[in-house]
């Protein structure tokens, strides 16, 4: 109940950041050099051509107006018309969210277990040599390009060592697999298609990793900091004085202890992420939301990059309003 | 608009652009000739694998944005009444713009008055939803094509078709088109614009807010054509099967083609050298000369009349001075832009003109790399150096890598370049403002032909006219080209109209590089298109 | 000796001798970089933008040291020279967004009430977006150039800054010493400039090193995509991009250099950042 | 039981080594309860942590510290992890940090039961229950489920002894117990460690700075100084009659709250880098000798069990008279020409109220309800109280950091809310903190010139000026230089006192200006506090909860309970003769040297639970309480020359008579 209300307060606060949000890009795209309507026309088109096909996008109104109806599309979950395609942008939005979440919600998640578990191993062997290379490691993975990176995995996985599928698209169509959500794994776990299954997951190891070594430094240099000073407070000290085992030690006192700070953390990490699958997505051919975005921003699809980046962005503050929740869970001290 | 007499130079100035900007950055290129290698094989060669650079915008033709993917796969999917014929040029097989001939109609055939066209249907076409096709989808088609304002409402203005009236039912396999006054471009426009929608599947998603059902048909491919699409998936992957419910003979030779779509470059070469797909549609200059050498796959390669070429704004300053552009056109390292650019898989060329188009002369452009006379042609502007912008596509490799040798080799007669990459919309609209100095062109015209080539480029008002030239003596030329019919007579003024180019130099020509289409080795029957949309129909795999 | 008192159980940091090897490592690197970029035009025979005549994609060896590009150019001059525009504008943006966000935090977190309702509100919805997606769009609007990315990449991390330094000072502002200086008579200007800031940049400094090592690898991204630095200038982003198919092929030269410099750069600033994290966090144990 | 004989500790560190401890001996046996005492730096807590075995990494130990015969120094894992919690558990200095703050309190004490005694869960949580039960926690299955951030820091430190003793040790280690803690709760934490050993016949080590507060309960006391043993000896003859000038040095600077006064030891403690080899009091030894400064002391027992390590053993009284002072003694406050009334009134406060508002929504915290108070240059005011009685509230109401929600308060004639910049700096602060209240980039010249700053004054008279209240504080002027961390506690406070005086204001308040600082130091500091506040020209305002440090130097003293003046008069009369019941309690809690008296009132309940909705804010604690004092507020009335807020007064001597008998 309690978790409700708070969750309900930071939904009622977040309601002019995101207000905002549609405000700025809104006003954004309209000052971006370059015009929507002459890349879907063609040279030949005269001016009433274009002024046909503004019109036909609401273009030829007045700012406020165009503002207002934008508004009022939002409010019943209207994104608008995209200018490039002229199909609905909730539906291709729909299509090309799963993807891309699937792999940035495996990448993150991966990257948060992995950083646990090795921040809390170096942290406990902190200033030998496992923890300096650990560490170094990490740093060096941070350091990559994505896209460079991703380009090597692919040399490696699939050009050099064949262990990988070719890389493009996310799944085999041969395996008839039945879109629901369109990230692809959970669609083939959901209707037990097992061929496809295997395929998917084939498919998202290469990306995953790219997109996991690029933000594991940061999420291990944080868990390990923090499982330092829990190792050090005196509140471990007090329960390994008073001789508990490792393992109660270890569960009760150092776990979750280290782990309250990393939730927002986590959050921001899913935004670099959710940046990075623009670049990573188009080293792979993974056709999800950065390469529409992206793609949008290049066509001034106005339709199109209003929503993305408001998704983009609402996605984000909801990943942080979890991350709120998550870290009130783990510590009792947050007041919700 | 469309005032009757404009026609003939608005019609061809129209399809000059359409095609010339399609082959930008599109690949084509002509094939070895292998008619016995028809779909007989196992799977394996039952299906080909094509890689694209980008998923298709849109499914609706009606309304799609300038999409090549999407063009292309269209050619494909949409039942087409008239498209072009093929051709031999060389040891490979063309698209012939010249010969438009019938494909899922039985004829298309004008009156006496040449202002009634008659379409009769070819009988027992089906659309996959088992539906015939009936003169009242062709009907249903063009009533939403100018109810609904779609792009071909546009270009039908240009052949007098401008109310849903004109396009009358005869019976259920017959349709008049009743054009306002007769056109010589009928057959090229009706080429490019007569796709039928199946109008009973149609109705059933049309809803009072969306009569035409553009919902539907912008998220489901169109059938009936010589593939179906039997399925795809957003974004990735789309694949073709030969649709059987054509009843004509030259059908799709192969049964399933598979298009997936790989952005990156890399990736398609080494999937290409992987065998994990068949032709790779977006590879470009260096990669090309690499996958010569690779085995199992061969490089497709025919001369073309592409150009590449810089375009001089004659209205803006300092290329409103002919000594100016004759010091670019001096500054232009062209052997050197071969060899770095195409990796000397193009042809220099000396005139305007292309190379294989009738009435092409060497003296059409007297220019070659020569510092010195580009300092010398500067000094003549009294100037001894000056500034600009080079403009080119930001999304092509082969035109930035022009650009930078450009820019260095301009440098040294003086002229100071910035280099400026624009992406799509921002290219266009610039272009609207016609205030571009310098712009690097690529493409290719649709038709073998100078008047051509003027209507689309070089008189006032053209819509490829970046250079913003005019010459009252190549209005002129032009004007008498409509009514001159005798070939010697037409050389002559060709050969007058690259006497003036040469004079005033309103574009650096760079070269006509060769059009190349990496395939693995099994890939047979391919067409080069002239208009940059491959027709996968003739293509066959052999095991 | 009370804070040896207090050292924990396990065993501790050995006096930061690794957190000491970082920063020197760190910085060893950094300053290397910036010497190369420095003294460039003397390092390399060839001009960053200078086209071999004699061909395109030569072999390191010979004539060009590390081999030339897909446009004849030199590639050791050019992973030299870029050394410039990159450091330069990592530096330079970092530099710009910790002065703005610095100087917004302040105002917001010392004043308080309004001010700081709508200066974090404005934070607040530039970090409702992911920094990159960010920079995506502001670079669309600015433009390349060296400038322009400056001021792209400033103004997507300016409000990490005013939100760092607008919570260390309403941390630092119920201290007792601006309570003192309060009551010594200080004016709130005074109190912002001769307190507040000075101390309010601790967790700035650590925060800056590995700051410029995410622009470096943001720039090199919008390089990538087309939308950082225009050709032929020298970049690593786009030299990398250029070279992408080269590496396909075997021709390691074109976007291997810049890769390893790009990330040797990048890891300098992040044992930087990492060595000054250790130390700050060691200091704050003591 | 635990035997520690001949225990050195040096910590190596690159760079530097520290010699934490040198030849330490002493014991402990079951049932008995030792105290191990000294300032900080002396290796209190380093002998906690050898006996748990867990001594910071890069530490070099020599001797033995023996356990039931095994030494804790030579055990392998496996037999220290028996060893800590079943043989030896310590409870912390800091009870709520040293409670693990992401597990419930019950969780981590039925942690403790499982481990040590081998406990089901379902027994382990009946038997914590007992525990909370019996260290004095009401309503302990709720407070099972607490966070430690839930709880008070009495509360915390009663749940921190239920883990020690949940671990049924053989010996409790308690390393500064009652730290922070209020008087009133001091001597029941205590009572808790004099149980366990008495009840459960548990060995007791109980680490203190405080000599005077933990005596009560010690059987035996061991002195430590710079990591050695000086003294050792039973509870009762050290604390009246010690013998090493250093035991005598700590109990003499810590001020009594009958009235004697602190004397000062000049000098801070030394940072050993090696054992050392000659006395390490020697260099503030008024009785050093050359011996002293080449030799080391030998241990020497004395009588039975108390011995010292010392050339010089000091016999005489610890104080010229061992009486509780009397007036004329003990004040130096009321010399002649500080005649209190002579003075223009330097603050006025009129029944000022201060509430916190919660960020959101209406509720409050009321801070202060209706305090009043009038101050004349060159008078000192005492304002004593626990904590969360609103004292630092005042102080920051004085100084016009915080607005009063009513009232008015006036700074030598001018309204506080009124004042100009420059007007501002009429009052100054001395505060609790003294490196946190230096800004920690900023000079000590800048520091103490920073009033003269706003006054405008010129760069050279500022020199001058601040040159010279340096001066006063005996301050060498090198220092001026330094930056805040390089200085000691005592130094940075000196400096804190400066910077107030530099300006010549009206009027000077005192923060709680010592709690922060080491026994000896802050006997000088109150020395020079006194200089201070004896000075004609301001008013002084001296907020402590520590009532002895008081009625060193106060002219009059207010007691404040909940943001109310319970109790106000001379200041003599108050703590000689206290009115009010809370004011009693208050005194009654107070250690003593030397004697040891009860409380004649014993307040119910800790401070946490008592809330102030209406009527006499005590009377959810007073043992005297009737529905009367719970309905009707309380105002000040007149008894004797003090004035107090409670209207049973007149009866209160009997009442306490029936209680106590």
């Amino acid at each position: 109940m309690r978790i409700l209300r708070f969750v309900g307060r930071r939904l009622l606060q977040l309601i002019p950041v995101l207000l905002g949000v549609v405000v700025l890009t809104f006003l954004l795209v309209r000052v971006l050099p370059g015009d929507p309507i002459r890349s879907i026309l063609g040279p030949n088109a005269t001016e009433a051509d274009a002024d046909a096909a503004r019109a036909r996008f609401g273009l030829d109104q007045p700012i406020w107006k165009q503002f207002l109806d934008y508004l009022g599309g939002l409010v019943t979950g209207d994104f608008g018309t995209s200018i490039q395609s002229g199909a609905s942008v909730t539906g291709e939005m729909a299509l090309r969210l799963g993807p891309t979440l699937e792999l940035v919600f495996i990448a993150v998640s991966i990257a948060i277990v992995l950083a646990i578990w090795l921040g809390i191993w170096s942290a406990r062997r902190a200033d030998t040599v496992g923890d300096h290379s650990v560490r170094i490691f990490a740093l060096f993975g941070n350091s990559i390009p994505e896209f460079w990176l991703g380009l090597v995995l692919i040399l490696v996985g699939y050009a050099a060592l064949g262990w990988f599928p070719a890389p493009s698209g996310r799944v085999d169509p041969d395996t008839n697999l039945t879109p629901l959500t369109g990230a692809d794994l959970i669609d083939a776990l959901i209707t037990g298609n097992g061929p496809a299954i295997s395929s998917s997951a084939a498919h998202l190891v290469l990306p995953v990793l790219t997109l996991v070594i690029g933000v594991l430094a940061p999420l291990l240099r944080s868990v390990r900091a923090s499982a330092l000073e829990v190792l050090r407070s005196e509140a471990y000290a007090a329960a390994a004085a008073h001789g508990l085992p490792e393992r109660t030690l270890l569960r009760g006192y150092l776990r979750r202890a280290t782990l309250v700070r990393l939730p927002s953390l986590a959050a921001l990490v899913f935004g670099t992420a959710l940046g990075s699958t623009v670049l990573v997505e188009y080293v792979y051919s993974w056709q999800g939301f950065g390469q529409w975005a992206l793609r949008g921003l290049l066509y001034r699809d106005y339709p199109v990059v209003q929503a993305s980046v408001l998704i983009i962005a609402f996605a984000y503050v909801l990943v942080f309003l979890i991350a709120d929740v998550v870290h009130a869970w783990l510590d009792p001290r947050v007041k919700i | 608009m469309a005032p009757p007499n404009i026609s003939r130079r608005g019609l061809l100035q129209l399809g000059g652009s359409v095609a010339l900007l399609m082959t930008t950055g599109a690949c084509a290129a002509g094939s070895k000739d292998n008619p016995e290698s028809k779909a007989s094989g196992g799977p394996a060669a039952s299906t080909l694998r094509i890689a694209v650079s980008s998923y298709l915008s849109s499914w609706d033709q009606d309304f799609v944005g300038f999409d090549l993917t999407a063009l292309m796969l269209f050619k494909n999917v949409y039942p087409y009444m008239i498209d072009y014929g093929v051709t031999k040029a060389g040891d490979s097989e063309i698209l012939d713009t010249a010969n438009i001939t019938p494909t899922f109609a039985e004829s298309f055939e004008p009156d006496s008055t040449q202002k009634i066209w008659t379409l009769k249907l070819r009988q027992g076409v089906k659309f996959a939803s088992g539906n015939e096709m009936k003169a009242a989808d062709v009907k249903w088609s063009k009533d939403r094509a100018f109810a609904a304002q779609a792009n071909v409402a546009g270009i039908y203005r240009t052949i007098g078709l401008t109310k849903a009236e004109q396009v009358i039912v005869k019976d259920d396999y017959t349709v008049e088109f009743h054009q306002e006054f007769p056109s010589a471009l009928t057959k090229q426009i009706q080429a490019i614009s007569l796709y039928v929608f199946d109008s009973v599947e149609a109705k059933k998603h049309a809803t009072d807010a969306d009569p035409w059902a553009k919902e539907w048909f912008a998220k489901n491919a169109p059938t009936g054509g010589y593939f179906n699409v039997s399925k795809a998936t957003q974004g990735q992957e789309i694949e073709l099967t030969a649709n059987t419910g054509y009843p004509g003979t030259d059908g799709a030779k192969t049964p399933t083609i598979r298009l997936s779509v790989v952005p990156a470059a890399a990736n398609q070469r080494l999937q290409l050298q992987a065998g994990d797909i068949d032709i790779a549609l977006g590879i470009t200059g260096q990669d090309l000369q690499d996958l010569k050498k690779v085995e199992g796959v061969k490089v497709l390669s025919a001369a073309s009349n592409n150009q590449v070429a810089i375009q001089m704004s004659v209205t803006t300053a300092p290329f409103d001075d002919v000594n100016v552009r004759k010091a670019l056109a001096y500054a232009v390292p062209y052997e050197q832009i071969i060899k770095n650019v195409y990796g000397g898989d193009a042809r220099p060329t000396k005139s305007l003109v292309p190379l294989d188009m009738p009435g092409y002369a060497e003296t059409g452009y007297p220019f070659t790399y020569d510092i010195e006379k580009a300092k010398q042609a500067l000094a003549a502007s009294g100037k001894t150096s000056i500034s600009s912008e080079l403009v080119f596509a930001s999304d092509s490799d082969e035109q930035q890598k022009i650009a930078v040798q450009v820019q260095a080799e301009a440098a040294k007669a003086g002229i100071t370049l910035k280099l400026t990459p624009l992406d799509p919309a921002t290219l266009g609209e610039r272009r609207g403002q016609k205030s571009i100095p310098l712009q690097i062109t690529t493409g290719q015209l649709w038709v073998n032909d100078v008047e051509y080539m003027l209507a689309t480029s070089f008189v006032k008002g053209a819509a490829l006219n970046y250079s913003n030239y005019t010459n009252p003596e190549i209005e002129e030329i032009y004007t008498k080209s409509h009514t001159t019919v005798d070939d010697a007579a037409r050389q002559q003024l060709w050969a007058q109209v690259q006497t003036i180019l040469a004079a005033d130099v309103p574009w650096v020509i760079i070269c006509q590089p060769n059009f190349n289409l990496p395939v693995r080795e099994k890939v047979a029957g391919w067409v080069q298109p002239m208009d940059g949309l491959a027709r996968l129909r003739y293509l066959s795999a052999s095991a | 000796m009370a804070s040896l008192e207090m050292l924990p159980v396990v065993s501790g940091t050995k006096d930061g001798r690794f957190a000491k090897a970082l920063i020197y490592v760190g910085s060893g690197i950094l300053i290397v970089a910036a010497l190369a970029a420095i003294f460039a035009p003397l390092l390399s025979s060839w001009g960053p933008k200078e086209i071999d005549p004699s061909g395109t994609l030569a072999a390191p060896g010979g004539e060009h040291l590390l081999g030339s590009d897909g446009n004849g150019m030199d590639v050791w001059s050019r992973v030299l020279h870029a050394a410039r525009i990159d450091l330069g504008i990592a530096v330079l943006a970092v530099a710009l967004a910790v002065v703005v966000g610095t100087l917004l935090g302040l105002l917001a977190g010392y004043l308080g009430g309004w001010v700081d309702d709508v200066l974090m509100r404005i934070v607040d919805i530039f970090q409702a977006f992911p920094t990159f997606i960010l920079a995506l769009a502001v670079s669309a609007l600015l433009g390349g150039g060296f400038f322009n990315l400056v001021i792209t990449i400033a103004a997507v991390n300016a409000p990490a800054y005013a939100r760092l330094v607008r919570a260390e000072v309403r941390t630092l502002r119920e201290m007792q010493y601006i309570e003192a200086a309060k009551t010594s008579g200080a004016s709130t200007l005074g109190i912002m400039w001769r307190h507040l800031l000075p101390n309010s940049l601790t967790p700035v400094r650590v925060i800056a090193p590995l700051n410029c090592g995410w622009a470096m690898l943001t720039l090199a991204g919008l390089s990538f995509l087309g939308l950082g630095v225009t050709v032929p200038t020298a970049e690593w982003g786009s030299m990398i991009s250029l070279g992408t198919s080269d590496v396909v092929a075997g021709r390691w030269w074109t976007s291997v250099p810049p890769g390893l410099a790009l990330l040797v750069c990048v890891l300098g600033f992040s044992l930087l950042g990492e060595g000054l994290q250790e130390r700050a966090d060691a200091k704050s144990r003591r | 039981m635990l035997q520690i004989e001949d225990l050195s500790v040096v910590i190596h560190r690159p760079g530097r080594q520290v010699a934490a401890l040198s030849n330490v001996s002493f014991s402990v046996a079951p049932g008995e309860v030792v105290g191990l005492v000294g300032e900080s730096g002396g290796g209190k807590s380093m002998v906690a942590r050898a006996i748990v075995g867990m001594l910071p990494s890069g530490s070099h130990a020599t001797g033995r510290v023996g356990f039931d015969g095994d030494d804790v120094l030579r055990m392998d894992a496996a037999a220290l992890a028996h060893h800590r919690g079943r043989g030896a558990a310590m409870c912390f200095q800091n009870p709520r940090g040293a409670l693990s703050p992401t597990r419930t309190v019950g969780r981590q004490l039925i942690d403790r039961l499982v481990t040590h005694q081998d406990m089901d869960g379902k027994r382990a949580a009946e038997s914590a229950k007992e525990l909370f039960a019996a260290v004095g926690i009401r309503n302990p299955s709720r407070r099972l489920e607490a966070y430690p951030h839930e709880l008070s820091g009495g509360m915390a430190q009663r749940v921190m002894i239920s883990l020690a003793t949940g671990c049924a040790p053989g010996l409790l280690i308690a390393d500064e117990p009652t730290t922070g803690l209020d008087v009133t709760l001091t001597r029941e934490i205590l009572r808790q460690f004099r149980h366990a050993a008495d009840t459960d016949g548990r060995g007791v080590l109980l680490i203190s700075h405080d000599l005077a507060s933990i005596a009560e309960v010690c059987d035996r006391v061991v002195v430590l100084y710079a990591g050695t043993v000086v003294e050792t000896g039973p509870a009762a003859q050290v604390l009246r009659h010690p013998a090493h000038p250093y035991t005598r040095a700590l109990l003499r600077s810590v001020p009594d709250v009958s009235g004697g006064r602190a004397v000062a030891t000049a000098g801070g403690m030394p940072l050993m880098t090696a054992a050392p080899h000659n006395c390490p009091f020697a260099p503030r030894c008024a009785h050093a000798t050359d011996v002293c400064r080449e030799t080391r002391p030998e241990t020497k027992a004395l009588s039975s069990g108390w011995s010292l390590a010392c050339f010089h053993p000091q016999e005489e009284p610890l104080f010229a008279d061992t009486v509780p002072s009397n007036h004329a003694e003990s004040s130096g406050h009321a010399e002649p020409g500080r005649s209190a009334e002579a003075g223009r009134v330097v603050l006025r406060v009129q029944d000022a109220h201060v509430v916190y508002r919660s960020r959101f929504g209406s509720g409050g915290h009321h801070a202060l309800r209706g305090v009043s108070l009038e101050i004349k240059a060159g008078e000192t005011l005492g304002v004593v109280g626990e904590s969360g009685c609103g004292k630092s509230t005042l102080a920051k109401l004085i100084m016009g950091l915080v607005e009063p929600s009513e009232g008015s308060v006036e700074v030598a004639g001018k309204s506080v809310r009124k004042q100009s910049r420059v007007e501002r700096t009429r009052a100054q602060m001395v505060f609790q903190d003294p490196i946190g209240s230096l800004s920690p980039r900023r000079t000590v010249a800048d520091s103490i010139a920073e009033p003269l700053r706003a006054a405008k004054v010129s760069t050279a008279e500022r020199t001058k000026k601040t040159e010279a209240a340096l001066q006063r504080m005996e301050l060498d002027s090198s220092i001026l230089t330094r930056m805040p961390h390089e200085l000691s506690g005592g130094q940075a406070q000196r400096i804190g006192i400066a910077r107030a005086l530099v300006g010549q204001p009206d009027l000077i308040v005192f923060d709680e200006p010592t709690s922060a600082l080491d026994v000896t130091v802050q006997a000088q500091i109150l020395d020079v506090i006194a200089d201070v506040a004896a000075d004609a020209g301001h008013g002084s305002v001296f907020i402590s909860h520590d009532l002895a440090t008081v009625r060193g130097f106060a002219d009059r003293v207010v007691v404040l309970y909940l943001g109310r003046v319970v109790e106000e008069g001379p200041v003599d009369e108050v703590f000689d003769n206290p009115q009010h019941p809370y004011t009693r309690a208050l005194l009654g809690s107070a250690p003593r040297l030397g004697e040891t008296r009860t409380a004649d009132v014993e307040l119910v309940k800790d401070l946490d639970e008592a809330d102030a909705a209406t009527g006499c804010a005590l009377a959810a604690r007073c043992p005297f309480v009737t529905d009367t004092c719970r309905s009707q507020e309380q105002t000040l009335q007149p008894y004797g020359e003090s004035r107090a807020a409670c209207w049973r007064i007149p009866e209160l001597p009997a009442l306490i008579g029936k209680s106590s008998s």
